[in-house]
């Protein structure tokens, strides 16, 4: 996984879900958040129009067909088995995004939750967690993931699997160390000798202080999870065939690469999309996270 | 001084579980993954009784507990072991591949440095002109697009199309080397090089609003001097600490990134040892995997202290 | 009879990956063929002496010891160095190599053979009966030897003077010449010349036309010309490098951009982009592989007959042929390749033909149809496309295949513990005579393969196959494995797919290459201007 | 007669672009003679640090010099545009608020004191070095030498607005630009720098103009006083007057809200109300929504300064008033 910065530590919320309100406000306001949003809502709603937009089946092969640049009749080309690239790339749109999205809740659940308990209350689970992250984050993300999926068996499932075990150590550590900052803060402090309870002071103190971190760096997480089953693809281990997917559509294109490049390279077209559109928001949040 | 003597003593005190963890971690993980040793070097049809020689032979006949044991024992020894298909010591092994992985690592490291430098910088000076938007934008590519093919395009264009550097391999001179790295190290730097511009624009906005900025200003110095002495050291060090960060990851692209340049190293030999299920090299390289990691990130820390005096080693 | 312990060959493992194509010098015997479509650039012209010779294939050399190698560039490496008593040719027929010839005793048990003369090791030391004699022992008593079952009919050896051998074995053989062909029955001296067996490897010592200058296991590789080969002239190269390239798409833009002279597992894919670039070559040799789909007869739907015949029927082989192959591997008829002895090009098959696929469906327990898997091997561009095309037209018989693709070891873990339902392999041979690839596909006991882990169990083939073991009569063997190749079909455990070629490709100063069908190359005859 | 050494006419910046714009400062005309020291004060966000960040032409980005002029001993020095540093260099120098954000936290302060001289100065690396020790050794510094190679986050700080002083002085201005500079120190701190600026004054003949919300300051160092309120001067003239006798109900204002440690019956009595929102300014005088001498025509004139007698000027349309209730009272 690749490890993001320590976000500028935003200006501390202060008891609030009104705040909340008013930071999804500002980012609806900032123009960086909603260029980013359309660009994904366009490529998602083209995911989910595919049955509607396109005009061949995403599998539907033509033996009488195959490699063919682009026409009137097959807008981006068809492959080596004569399927239409176009109806490929859309439908590949339904399998990532949906892999994008869900694999990383997992992590960004469980990694927030941990994140906090382990450096809200310290101590030997605190200790004993970080090893943990530490030890995982010393694996090569590949060579983890890999090995994971090998287990696990490919595709979809083999994904996720590997996703939830190692992704979620990112969160935790970022989240960790935003909560060791808010812990020490004056009124959080007060609002704890105040005699709220360990809970209230977690919930309303804790996490609204920190988890705008945790949304900044899904962004890109969902960017490095289309990467990865891209490289798995590649590696053999990703969508099994069938089912499109940019990832797999860019590593079987790869025997290609020589003669008919546009089989690798236009799958990589939504995936650099998403990637700008999810740093787009990612930036805008940010943004709107600072304090002014 | 002795202060930073004494931290990376500890530092490097409670790497060893970590490390310890990535080995017993690899090892169990290797047990686990289908695939039999035996059958990777006898092939599918040798005779059972061959197969059972042969896993007497690689010590893969004991339940995995005494292999187990086995493992930690000879790791406790400073003993990696044998590699199943090399027949020569894993250590042998890796002492051969490591240079031009380490190299490779160091090359795309300080890639990442120098080209996310100068553009950060300048996205952060044009803010929300084209400039900018363009430098955020196209190292997106960067991003979207996987090692593989990006290594595949820039050996089409700038070693097929303009020979300028190697198809691959790794050539005999230091130059050879050199030259035969640029282009993998650029293509595994591109992977994270986003991402630091990301950060290094985003410190240097904030460095530019610092009073210490309009001090440097105010005392009459140049726009430039301001600009690398003042704001770029600054904004350098939240940038330095990411690098580090993502130095495992930088590593772990190697694996692809050696492959689709031709180059010996231990990503390599790593990729080719899970493909055969040769245990002892896939538990030697990741174990030095994880010791580059650890030693980095301690490495990375010691920097950044160095370049931020309030940062204090503890 | 004995059951042997398994059959025959192996390297699928790494097999497209790897190379080969041969050339077939032959001093003084056997005539290289005319061959493919690669042989354009090689022939008319005098051979030059001299040069090195850089060849770039997929793995590195790890051993060269002829009786433990296994991987394919292992196989193809060792050859160089050690040689057997006979050899292959490019067009797969036998021919003396280091004997003149073999006499065999009328009961068929006793097989005497004269040694060439003049056949000198590397070290200058001639070769004698002793040293095939502790050979070809060597490789039968190894008990770990990938292939050392191939020598189980040998009861005893011994040598008679220094150039006549003479082996007993304990029942007629018929495929006992071709077994002595095999890579693993390569002569090395006896002893290993006074050394140990790992420093005498370190370092070999043959009668091969190259020796090693240099070597790394599995990294880097260079062969120096052998002064002392007993084919006069030859080599003609004076060194070979053997660099490692992976990747595919890095191994043909080097060999385009000059960096290496021949690339090796040239993928179908690129073959036609090759074709198009003047200066480089493309060779397709013939093999003695088969790509197969096979099935598990464990699982009801597969053991039921009607099911398979079905499936025979509904799969396209020229639409495989065309599209998963470009063109590059015919597509198949009977299990054997045509390249093997007693190939029947008659043999009656289960043409593809939806209408009959539908009716034997009608005809099973199923004939609405079931689901299923596919097991392939992940990375393999080729199997994948096929399984597509196969889930594609199953589909037509309402038959949903759902494609898993494993890692190679897994993939063989996989329907080696028979947790597979249907899957796609090669069968691979080492030897020209079927018999070793029969009792591997069609003897269930035969060495533990069950019938190419298919479960398939006809005794009457099963017969067959032994009975060609045993007859020496090649007329008669014809018969017998014409009728094997029927029943086969007609049974359908496995549907032969496509009869896949070695392919390479080599910069057109370079002359005289030729594949031979085991997949390996010989390089003494090869010249570059 | 001597132009004065600093003098900045009808100065207005803005803020922002389209529909969004305002005037933060508008219409600021004020000057200091050669060797004089002016006080701008008012409340936060009265527009009296832009101004001085103006006059050093160090505006943060989205604001705009939209008017004015600036002389500098009568010559014309730039407010916007490519030679504004230039113009400065070595004739005006600032000081910032905040001494801990103000100094670069990587840099050890003697080689930031030093800055200036190697590299606008052009002295030698030694030279330059030397000239740092004396100028913190001027600025009170203790043990220059140590300090000099300390980081900013080791020194305390009431030094680390000394080592400020010394780099505001390193490029030898005449001018010295103070935005409040004792703010964000302790109360006895705050006295010790005001006494090194005076000193400073006296000793090399500065000129400085100097920033704060705070009069008790402006009254120990200031000769001269200018009152800003919501963008705008409203009162000038020499600081004893002004604070003695206020001619605007701001000044007094302020005067009653101050904490007076001389008398500690009073309380302190803040003015009611807050500073109009720059968007949305307030018509006729700015004040008059908060002032208790407001007349109707308080909220339709356009009050400017003009001059009450004395050197001093009021933009109060009833500063008559105030100067006779002050008299009597």
């Amino acid at each position: 996984m690749k490890l993001p910065a320590a976000t500028p530590s935003a200006q501390p919320i202060a008891e609030s879900a009104g705040r909340h309100r008013s930071i999804a406000r500002r980012a609806f306001g900032s123009r960086t958040f909603v260029a980013g949003l359309c660009i994904v809502g366009c490529i998602t709603m083209l995911a989910v129009l595919a049955p509607v937009i396109s005009r061949y089946g995403p599998n539907q092969q033509n033996p009488f067909h195959t490699l063919e640049g682009p026409s009137a009749a097959h807008w981006l080309g068809t492959d080596d088995l004569g399927r239409d690239v176009w109806s490929r790339v859309l439908y590949a749109g339904r399998t990532d995004l949906f892999i994008g999205f869900a694999a990383v809740l997992f992590p960004l659940i469980f990694g927030t939750l941990l994140g906090i308990m382990v450096g809200y209350f310290g101590g030997r689970f605190d200790t004993f967690t970080m090893r943990l992250v530490d030890v995982i984050i010393a694996f090569p993300f590949f060579v983890l993931v890999i090995a994971l999926v090998f287990i696990i068996g490919p595709g979809i499932r083999g994904i996720f699997i590997a996703i939830a075990l190692t992704d979620w150590v990112v969160y935790t550590r970022i989240i960790r160390s935003q909560t060791l900052v808010v812990r020490e803060l004056d009124w959080v402090a007060a609002a704890r000798a105040g005699g709220l309870s360990h809970a209230r002071v977690l919930r309303r103190h804790i996490l609204p202080n920190t988890i705008p971190q945790a949304i900044v760096y899904v962004m890109s997480d969902i960017v490095y999870v289309l990467l990865a089953v891209v490289t798995l693809g590649y590696l053999g281990l990703g969508i099994q065939p069938p089912t499109p997917d940019w990832g797999s559509m860019i590593s079987e294109g790869q025997s290609f690469l020589t003669t008919n490049l546009w089989l690798s390279t236009i799958p990589g077209v939504p995936i650099v999309l998403i990637g700008l559109g999810l740093s787009l928001c990612a930036d805008g949040l940010t943004d709107v996270l600072r304090p002014p | 001084m002795s202060d930073t003597w004494r931290y990376v003593g500890t530092r490097l005190l409670h790497a060893i579980p970590v490390v310890f963890g990535v080995t017993v971690a690899t090892f169990l993980l290797l047990h686990l993954i289908p695939g039999d040793p035996a059958r990777q070097l006898v092939g599918l049809h040798a005779s059972p009784a061959a197969v059972a020689t042969v896993n007497r032979r690689l010590g893969l006949d004991g339940s995995l507990l005494s292999q187990f044991r086995d493992f930690l024992s000879r790791l406790l020894h400073g003993d990696t072991g044998t590699s199943f298909f090399y027949g020569v010591s894993t250590r042998s092994l890796i002492v051969s591949r490591l240079p031009v992985t380490a190299a490779l690592v160091a090359l795309a490291a300080l890639f990442c440095v120098v080209i996310t430098l100068p553009l950060a910088i300048i996205a952060a000076v044009q803010k929300d002109r084209l400039t900018d938007h363009a430098i955020r934008v196209i190292p997106l590519v960067g991003l979207g697009m996987p090692a593989f093919w990006i290594g595949i395009l820039f050996i089409l264009i700038f070693s097929v199309k303009l020979p300028w550097f190697p198809v691959g391999g790794w050539g005999i001179s230091y130059s050879d080397h050199l030259r035969a790295l640029i282009l993998p190290a650029l293509t595994a730097a591109l992977g994270i090089i986003p991402l630091l511009i990301r950060s290094l624009r985003a410190g240097a906005l904030d460095v530019f609003n610092a009073d210490f900025i309009a001090t440097a200003r105010a005392k009459g110095l140049r726009e430039g001097r301001v600009l690398f002495l003042h704001v770029t050291r600054n904004a350098l060090i939240p940038t330095v600490a990411l690098l580090g960060l993502n130095i495992a990851y930088l590593i772990g692209s190697t694996v692809i990134v050696e492959r689709v340049f031709d180059l010996n190293g231990l990503g390599s030999l790593l990729l080719e040892a899970v493909g055969n299920r040769d245990f002892p090299v896939v538990e030697g390289v990741t174990l030095v995997f994880a010791v580059a990691v650890v030693l980095v990130n301690l490495g990375t820390d010691l920097v950044t202290a160095q370049l931020d005096p309030r940062i204090r080693l503890r | 009879m004995q059951d042997y312990p398994g059959p025959l060959s192996r390297r699928d493992l790494i097999r497209r990956t790897a190379i080969g194509a041969g050339l077939l010098a032959l001093g003084p015997l056997a005539q290289a063929c005319s061959s493919n479509s690669g042989s354009s650039a090689s022939g008319s012209s005098t051979p030059k002496r001299g040069g090195t010779l850089s060849f770039g294939r997929s793995t590195g050399v790890f051993l060269f010891d002829p009786a433990n190698a296994f991987a394919d560039n292992d196989v193809y490496t060792c050859d160089k160095i050690f040689e057997s008593l006979y050899v292959t040719t490019p067009q797969g027929t036998l021919v003396p190599w280091l004997v003149l010839g073999h006499t065999v005793s009328s009961d068929g048990k006793t097989y005497t053979f004269t040694l060439r003369p003049g056949v000198k090791f590397s070290d200058g030391k001639p070769l004698t009966a002793d040293d095939v004699v502790f050979t070809v022992m060597r490789c039968a008593r190894d008990t770990a030897g990938p292939l050392s079952y191939l020598d189980v009919a040998i009861k005893s050896m011994h040598a008679t003077g220094t150039q006549t051998v003479v082996i007993e074995l304990t029942q007629p053989w018929a495929p006992f010449i071709s077994d002595l062909s095999c890579f693993c029955n390569a002569i090395i001296p006896k002893n290993f010349n006074g050394q140990e067996p790992k420093a005498f490897f370190k370092e070999p010592i043959g009668t091969g036309p190259f020796v090693v200058k240099q070597w790394t296991p599995g990294t880097s590789l260079t062969l120096a010309r052998n002064p002392v080969y007993w084919q006069r002239g030859k080599p003609y190269l004076d060194e070979i490098q053997f660099p490692i390239i992976a990747d595919q798409n890095q191994r043909i833009i080097q060999l385009k951009s000059g960096t290496i002279d021949i690339a090796g597992s040239v993928p179908g894919a690129a073959v036609s982009g090759l074709k198009s670039d003047s200066s480089v070559t493309v060779g397709i040799f013939p093999s003695w592989d088969v790509d197969l789909l096979l099935m598990n007869e464990k699982l009801p739907m597969f053991a039921d007959l009607h099911v398979r015949r079905a499936i025979a029927h509904a799969i396209d082989r020229k639409a495989i042929s065309a599209a998963a192959t470009f063109g590059t591997a015919p597509p198949a008829g009977s299990f054997f390749p045509p390249s093997v002895q007693f190939y029947d090009p008659h043999a009656p098959v289960l043409e593809y033909n939806l209408a009959a696929a539908k009716s034997e469906l009608s005809q099973s327990h199923f004939p609405h149809g079931f689901s299923t898997s596919l097991l392939i091997p992940s990375g393999n561009d080729q199997y994948a496309s096929t399984a597509q095309i196969i889930q594609s037209e199953l589909q037509k018989l309402n038959i949903r295949v759902a494609i898993q693709s494993l890692d190679d070891a897994a993939y063989h873990q996989e329907f080696q513990t028979f947790h597979h339902e249907m899957f796609l392999n090669w069968s691979v041979n080492d030897i020209t005579d079927p018999d070793d690839m029969c009792t591997f596909q069609c003897v269930p006991k035969g060495g533990g393969s069950y019938s190419y882990y298919t479960n398939y169990n006809n005794p009457k083939a099963i017969n067959l196959v032994r009975l060609g073991e045993i007859t020496q009569n090649t007329a008669q063997r014809a018969r017998i494995y014409a009728q094997l190749q029927a029943l086969v079909s007609a049974d359908a455990p496995y549907i032969p797919l496509d009869y896949p070629p070695y392919s390479y490709a080599w910069r057109n100063n370079v002359h005289g290459f030729k594949g031979i069908p085991s997949g390996t190359y010989r390089l003494e005859s090869v010249w570059m201007d | 007669m001597k132009p004065p050494a600093l003098e900045l006419r009808e100065l207005a910046v803005e803020f922002g672009q389209g529909p969004g714009r305002f005037r933060a400062v508008e219409d600021v005309s004020v000057s200091v003679a050669d060797g004089g020291t002016l006080g701008l004060v008012g409340e936060s966000g009265c527009g009296k640090s832009i101004t001085l960040r103006a006059v050093m032409g160090l505006l943060p980005s989205g604001a705009q010099v939209a008017s004015g002029r600036l002389l500098a001993g009568g010559s014309e020095l730039p407010l916007a545009g490519k030679g504004v540093r230039a113009a400065r260099r070595r004739r005006v120098a600032m000081v910032f608020q905040d001494p801990s954000s103000g100094l670069n936290p990587v840099m050890r302060v003697g080689a930031q004191v030093a800055e200036a001289p190697r590299t606008v100065l052009g002295l030698s690396a030694r030279r330059a070095r030397d000239r740092a020790l004396e100028l913190l050794a001027m600025c009170g510094v203790p043990d220059p030498k140590r300090r000099a190679g300390a980081f900013p986050h080791q020194l305390s700080g009431g030094t680390r607005q000394r080592v400020m002083i010394a780099i505001a002085l390193s490029s030898e201005p005449r001018i010295l630009l103070c935005d409040e500079p004792t703010t964000a120190l302790d109360v006895t701190i705050q006295a010790q720098i005001l006494r090194l600026l005076q000193d400073l004054r006296e000793r090399m003949g500065l000129t400085i103009v100097f920033v704060t919300h705070n009069l008790a300051v402006v009254g120990e160092l200031c000769d001269e006083l200018a009152v800003m309120y919501a963008g705008r001067v409203v009162e000038t003239g020499a600081t004893r007057q002004v604070l003695d006798r206020p001619r605007h109900p701001y000044t007094l204002g302020l005067l009653r809200s101050a904490v007076d440690l001389d008398a500690p019956v009073s309380e302190p009595q803040p003015i009611p109300g807050v500073l109009p929102d720059p968007l949305h300014r307030p018509a006729g005088c700015a004040f008059h929504p908060r002032c208790w001498l407001a007349t109707p025509d308080c909220t339709v004139t356009d009050v400017r300064l003009e001059d009450v007698g004395a050197g001093r000027q009021s933009a109060c349309l009833n500063h008559q008033h105030l100067a006779d209730a002050t008299r009597h009272g």
